[in-house]
């Protein structure tokens, strides 16, 4: 699928790459698949509650951003944020144990599914409320360009949350100010329950910033993300905002109580599983260039391993000490009291963000 | 026989779009998906999409149209998924939807329920947990309804849905699948509740328990417990929050001259805190003890389920709370 | 100036008028230039308070779009809303009480100079929130579509709300459901005191629907405005949505506090006085084809007095009782009882639109 | 020396750019016009574009891009034109600066100021008149202030921008040309005042009165008037509404053992109403008298001059409420 282009010259279709760049994309792709199979199993084993918004199916997309991009440049995304935790450097048992709400997680229990963030390597999370991200991704790159950095913002959204009306707002800021700022709507045919079309009079996402440059990525072709998002932050740092749409697709449900098949057809699950899924062909590529299906099963079985053991030792974790409650809410806290459940109880927040106690 | 609150605003939604055809649902999956938590399953195929309109996820944007369209003469049902989405979308609540009709001179009037899952659900953390009642319940021109069981879930929707003035009601996704018995006159096509009236659930002469939606629930158990030690708790379940009973809270005050309020919003300037200083204002004297107001704790609501249960209000801090003021 | 489209193709430039049209669209201009600076001259003497956002020099854009639609079409706009009142059916006495806070005013002195309505004849208003009117707009489209009446509605607003992002929500909405709507743009170059270009990445407001089409007008031309609006009238409810945008100019300063000359020269003001205003324009118009400009004077002198009339009934007028302030709060009140100032005040609030206590 | 609300905000902002590269402005006509409301003057030639910076009118754009750079390091101040604006933004100050400290578990900051009047002016009616210092006080994770003179403005702007959280911060548009009193220490660059701590701006034994904002000096008035009349009212000047400062609520009542709240905000679950409550419950028995509330009356507020008085608490009303309690 070559790129489809919006008031800009599309980035050349020749990509370079070699068996070892690949071989870490299956890698981490396929610790991502894992991993969000393996959410899936704890939440119907109800080790997990609330909401759980798995990325399985879109892995090609984070992957090939952050092939492009270094821990310099920051992310921001969605409720759909398991696998940025792992691709800016924390750990599978972190999310495991977050999303068992233990104290070992990622944010320690309080943040849960939608709130994981690693402020270290510039991921910013993590949001709940559908299209606020953008705005607040428009704003990191802010920061990005009045400190003088070199660095992008990524802005990671769906294809439902492209038609809300902050989005706009914030490309017609970012345009105004050349914010180097990459809104990454990623495309997956579908909001909950409802189809793009359905949802947007016109779903070329790529194009729907009018002024503003787009170009439309096939969203399962690592490669081609990598190539993608190179070229747009090169032109991001030089010229201002730019839109990529990255065709892709969700195989589980919207969340954990979405079956995810009475809006979309078995078949096109299927279809989508046996020819566009993006692991499967980063790994015909190794194969076909002389990799060993042997190296697979090995891989794999390492993979697997990695999240076995996460899940077991997410599970042995322990839960969060009512303290904790009073912790964070405040960088300054200045000796404020906040009201517990009953009158008379008063609590002094701590900030903490060690939770050394 | 028995009804679950979701088919109670099910059946109420399905009645009143049979009633009048001035009145049509919209919001996010309330089509074709069948609601997201299943309040409109099968009105599309009853009614068609012209009736009940699947939206973008754009609240601004279709709260403005609603409110428009009822500008015009229509009756819109206006979901929100969860009334934390409609933060997106609270100024044309506020400043289009309430103040019209004054700001008119009573020419324009808006009625238009808007409703969804108000406060906490089970496990979905901050963003996803905040109970609006207190702050809705402060605007003039509008009228804010809490349903807990199923017959007030039936009779205040109605009702809502009948009323010519902008309407937020505020149910408790939580609640959705209990069910509660119900009789031939709440299954009337026409049973309503009135609007501004609360419901005495229980009577008791020791202490007056004061609370809205789920937490009505917590109040009877408490009530129960509480009655088994002789403490006899009289419960009301307040229904409107906009406007406020006051009537029945002093009345219940003068039997009782305790009172103790319980809501899963955060204290300051909440559903309590106007109970109590209500109270002081108006029945000063028959006050044997403080208003005590058990409440959400002062946090951002946290993801682990001890945490989220010890910023919630429990059966056991409401019986504390009940014999602090004994 | 000829018309500017997007995405459809632009009507006819050839119009047709006669004398008496001409002289109906001067008789409305005028009243509405001489009720604006009335307002002004009343507000310097401190006859009117608050905000007073003035319209002329735009008043061909109403006229043109009064003379394209019928009363049963709706409209609503902005603060920007006091022709309407005239042009819809209301007095310029109703207007002027209105503004001094009096009870003969069109809302009775409760709305005041942004608050301004007529349901009867489908006025929705006057809204003091930028931006708010385009999702209420569409609303009321909605409405007429509902009910299978063969109406539109005229949503303006300015070039400064033309950047909010409710506008692309209900402009995308309005798109997917094909309502009857019109969005009229008045571009008079400034929101506040910012130009245009400063608010918006690209000022071109009539492409900026994207996929809905759009025609620009010169908004100083009363009879390019109805001819196309009439187009658009028809084209809305064959198909959908259809932006207009009409480029205008604000005489005055935003609002009463604004001098209007501190972010644009004297001589662009000046400029469009001599060489663009719309009521000269069709003036000049009438002159060369046979009205006697000794009939001009009678008819400004005739609207003059109308108007100083009108200022001082207006004056004359009382002010509304205290107990009014409990009025129509709520359509149904339900013995609702609502607090005054102070404790132990409670007043029942009265649905009473004609006012009659 | 004498010193506006207007220049004591101005120069607030002016010290605080200069003092921390990180200090930025942005909001509508903040720069080319120097503020809608002047509060801005003369700092886009003084600082340039990148630190003050106009935005178009997208509330919730701005709001949005605001606290994202908060996040990433900078100390924005966001200015409303007016508060009512911001409820197109408030998802923005709720669900993304207030919780994510909290929800990222005290990994993300967020330093930023959003700052404008607040409040009812003058004959701009119901839709720019609305007071909403009691929503965002109820919020954890805000931090609400609300300066009456120069001195406050100074002192609380300042503490606000230096503060690493999240400060709502609520002006009057009618207090701006305001001249007070000012001294050396008032006028130093690094005054600030604490947050949280409310200032007893006039001692008295007889009864509290408590308020924020401009009703501060409406009550400094009544005090006057009634000191005349042998009536010595305590004026308590809140500053804070989050965290609101109970112990110097409490100690006052313990000396005059009556309290009247006054404010310009709807009644309903008001700042008045949060202070009744917590009066009745932390110090019940020192009570003589109810806790009454001057509030704005319940309505939109109307335009006419008369009417829009009738709305909201006057001088006299003030000593009503007082004359009430003794
Ligand atoms: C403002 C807001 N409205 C509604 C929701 C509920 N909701 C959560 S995710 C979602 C669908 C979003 O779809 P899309 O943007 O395509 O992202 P995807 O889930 O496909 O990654 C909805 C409606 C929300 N969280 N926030
Ligand atoms: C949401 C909101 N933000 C800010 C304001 C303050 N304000 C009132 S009018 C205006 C300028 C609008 O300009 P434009 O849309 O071009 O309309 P014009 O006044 O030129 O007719 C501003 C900033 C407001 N009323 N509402
Ligand atoms: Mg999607
Ligand atoms: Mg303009």
């Amino acid at each position: 699928m070559p790129f489809k282009v919006h008031r800009i010259e599309a980035p050349s279709n020749i990509v370079e790459t070699n068996v070892s760049e690949l071989m870490s994309f299956y890698k981490l792709m396929y610790k991502m698949r894992r991993m969000e199979i393996a959410a899936d199993m704890m939440y119907k084993a109800k080790f997990i509650r609330g909401f759980c918004h798995l990325y399985d199916g879109q892995e090609a997309v984070l992957t090939g951003i952050e092939a492009a991009i270094t821990l310099q440049d920051s992310i921001i995304t969605s409720y759909r944020d398991h696998c940025q935790h792992v691709s800016r450097g924390g750990t599978v048992l972190e999310l495991m144990a977050e999303l068992m709400g233990k104290r070992e997680g990622a944010t320690r229990g309080l943040g849960g599914s939608m709130h994981i963030y690693n402020r270290k390597n510039n991921f910013y999370g993590g949001n709940g409320i559908v299209g606020a991200q953008i705005p607040l991704g428009a704003g990191i790159a802010l920061a990005h360009k009045y400190r003088g950095e070199p660095n992008v913002c990524i802005t990671m959204y769906g294809d439902g949350a492209a038609n809300q009306g902050q989005k706009y707002e914030a490309l017609n800021m970012a345009g105004l100010w050349n914010l180097p700022a990459i809104f990454v709507c990623e495309n997956n045919h579908y909001g909950m329950g409802t189809a793009e079309w359905r949802a947007a009079k016109s779903p070329n996402f790529y194009t729907r910033g009018d002024y503003i440059p787009g170009i439309k990525v096939d969203g399962m072709d690592v490669l081609a993300v990598k190539q993608a998002v190179a070229f747009a932050k090169a032109y991001a740092l030089a010229n201002g905002p730019i839109i990529m749409e990255m065709d892709t697709y969700r195989y589980h449900g919207h969340s954990m109580s979405d079956p995810g098949s009475t809006y979309r057809t078995r078949d096109e699950i299927n279809a989508m599983r046996t020819e566009r899924d993006p692991i499967e062909r980063v790994k015909k590529l190794l194969l076909a260039n002389g990799v060993e299906s042997a190296e697979f099963k090995r891989l794999d079985r390492e993979i697997k391993k990695e999240i076995d053991d996460a899940v077991e030792a997410a599970k042995a974790g322990s839960i969060p000490p009512d303290s904790w409650l009073w912790k964070n809410m405040y960088a300054a806290p200045l000796g404020a009291e906040m009201r517990g459940v009953l009158p008379g109880q008063y609590h002094a927040p701590a900030f903490d963000p060690e939770y050394k106690s | 026989s028995e009804m679950t609150v979701r088919d109670a605003l099910n059946s109420a939604l399905d009645e009143e779009l049979a009633r009048d055809d001035k009145v049509y649902i919209l919001g996010e999956e309330v089509g074709e998906y069948q609601g997201a938590y299943k309040i409109t399953r099968g009105l599309l195929q009853k009614y068609g999409p012209d009736r009940v309109k699947d939206t973008p996820i754009t609240e601004a944007g279709f709260t403005g149209i609603a409110v428009g369209s009822a500008f015009a003469g229509l009756k819109p049902v206006c979901e929100f998924m969860t009334w934390n989405f409609a933060m997106q979308a609270i100024d044309q609540i506020i400043n289009s939807a309430a103040k019209t009709l004054y700001m008119s001179a009573g020419q324009i009037s808006c009625p238009i329920v808007f409703r969804g899952p108000n406060g906490a659900a089970a496990g979905v953390a901050a963003q996803h947990s905040q109970c609006f009642a207190s702050w809705y319940s402060s605007v003039p021109g509008l009228k804010v309804l809490a349903p807990y069981d199923s017959e007030d879930a039936r009779g205040l929707l109605k009702a809502a849905i009948r009323d010519p003035d902008p309407v937020v009601f505020l149910e408790n996704e939580i609640m959705y699948g209990q069910a509660f018995p119900v009789n031939a006159q709440i299954l009337d096509k026409d049973f309503t509740l009135p609007i501004g009236k609360a419901k005495v659930m229980r009577e008791g002469k020791h202490v007056t328990l004061v609370s809205f939606s789920k937490m009505v629930g917590y109040c009877l158990k408490a009530a129960d417990h509480l009655s088994k030690e002789g403490v006899h708790c009289e419960v009301i379940n307040l229904r409107s929050i906009k406007p406020l009973d006051k009537d029945t809270l002093v009345a219940s005050l003068k039997k009782t001259h305790r009172m103790v309020t319980v809501e899963e919003g955060w204290p300051q300037c909440g559903v309590g805190s106007e109970i109590a200083a209500l109270m002081q204002e108006l029945a000063f004297d028959e006050l044997d003890a403080p208003v005590l107001r058990v409440t959400g704790a002062e946090v951002p609501m946290p993801y682990a389920a001890n945490l989220e249960a010890a910023a919630l209000p429990q059966v056991d801090d409401i019986i504390k709370a009940v014999k602090s003021v004994l």
